[in-house]
């Protein structure tokens, strides 16, 4: 799987950009944020707070429950601030 | 129909004559030109950068037209935004909406802003004086712009 | 805060850039752009010439961009509007409004020009092919859309 | 008084501008009205469906009961069709 971050989720994990292989427990995006929140203390603190947290899964809004799968483009992000 | 995200500036005058150009079928023409201020919040800002989702944005800007295209009878439209690092005064976006009818031209155009504020991803760092950089956080009157359209 | 009634095309980029130069202060303008189409309610027009009431005119349009400025925190407004002879494509009309805020400026232009359409003494006489020149009757539904703002 | 006519009440009376000294009887906008009807055909013809008529005094829009006097610019036109 393939995660981006962006904005401050950037900062926080100082990551851009990384290819990870989901174990097999993780189905779903509420899954794959409480995996994420346990590789580390950037990790854990970016996703301390997950009403402030987007996700797009291969470039469209996912919710909590929706799918995710090893070979997914998944996104996290704060909500957006652009116009 | 047209959608454009770039680093470099653009011409609103050249961009708007072009959306009309030949098309005797435009009674109305809405145009919306978001600019950098130079106060936030009684902040002063030294410039914002805008950060983007390469590939999500442009799918989410050309949804958001095409939702426009369905709902009003539109003769053209455009979607322009900048990324990257803006000083007080440059633009940031412009969004235009061409239709035979005024009130038409108006709502889509209204509506193109507020749907891009809640949908495209986008994200501005506000950099103070000091260069002291600030995410801005979502507004919550933008959630509400949008779901005038709802 | 500017009003003009002339004879002559205008270039809309140059005066929205205008508009907005060296005020940082501004984070919205809305522009409308209204240009002469080539079929109204299903006839074909060679032309449509717009009269006016000189004096009267500039009167109403200055009383009308000082009630915008009134009602929404502006940092600049702009009306142009053509008289004579104009065909299809040709440009009649031009409003724009600037403000900190993006839903003041839409409100302020929209204002304009729904106002603009029921106070200011224009008269559209419109040609066909024939050259036979009617004169458009005043829509309830521009009435409709002034009332939006009382 | 100086009478100014526009649009299609330019045509049917034929006239774009005139002076006119007002009868004493004449001391407001409907009256006015009244006074010019008589005055031929044309104007006849262009008075005769009121409520397509707008009236302006001394450039300000005026209602049927508002005054009149010499020395007034009064302005005779259709619902405005601008924009």
């Amino acid at each position: 799987m393939r995660l981006l971050y962006f904005a401050w989720l950037k900062q926080k994990t100082g990551v851009t950009e990384e290819e990870v292989e989901l174990p097999g427990e993780v189905t779903k995006v509420s899954e794959l944020l409480d995996w994420l929140a346990g590789r580390g203390e950037g990790y854990a603190e970016a996703l301390a707070n997950r009403k402030t947290i987007r996700v797009a899964v291969n470039q469209e809004y996912a919710r909590a429950d929706d799918p995710v799968k090893d070979g997914d483009e998944v996104a996290l992000f704060p909500p957006v601030t652009g116009g | 129909m047209a959608v454009r995200v770039q680093r470099e500036d653009f011409d609103p005058g050249a961009e708007i004559a072009a959306l009309t150009a030949g098309n005797t079928a435009v009674g109305g023409l809405a145009v919306f030109v978001g600019l950098v201020r130079e106060m936030a919040e009684n902040r002063q800002l030294s410039a914002m950068t805008l950060e983007h989702y390469p590939g999500m944005t442009e799918k989410m800007l050309e949804r958001i037209e095409a939702e426009a295209k369905e709902r009003w009878p539109l003769e053209a439209s455009l979607i322009i935004h900048r990324h990257g690092r803006l000083e007080p005064g440059e633009r940031i976006v412009l969004v235009a909406a061409a239709s035979p009818h005024r009130d038409a031209a108006f709502d889509a155009c209204r509506f193109l802003i507020d749907w891009l504020k809640t949908q495209a991803p986008f994200w501005k760092l506000e950099e103070d004086s000091k260069g002291t950089g600030t995410w801005v956080e979502a507004r919550e009157s933008d959630e509400e712009a949008a779901g005038r359209w709802q």
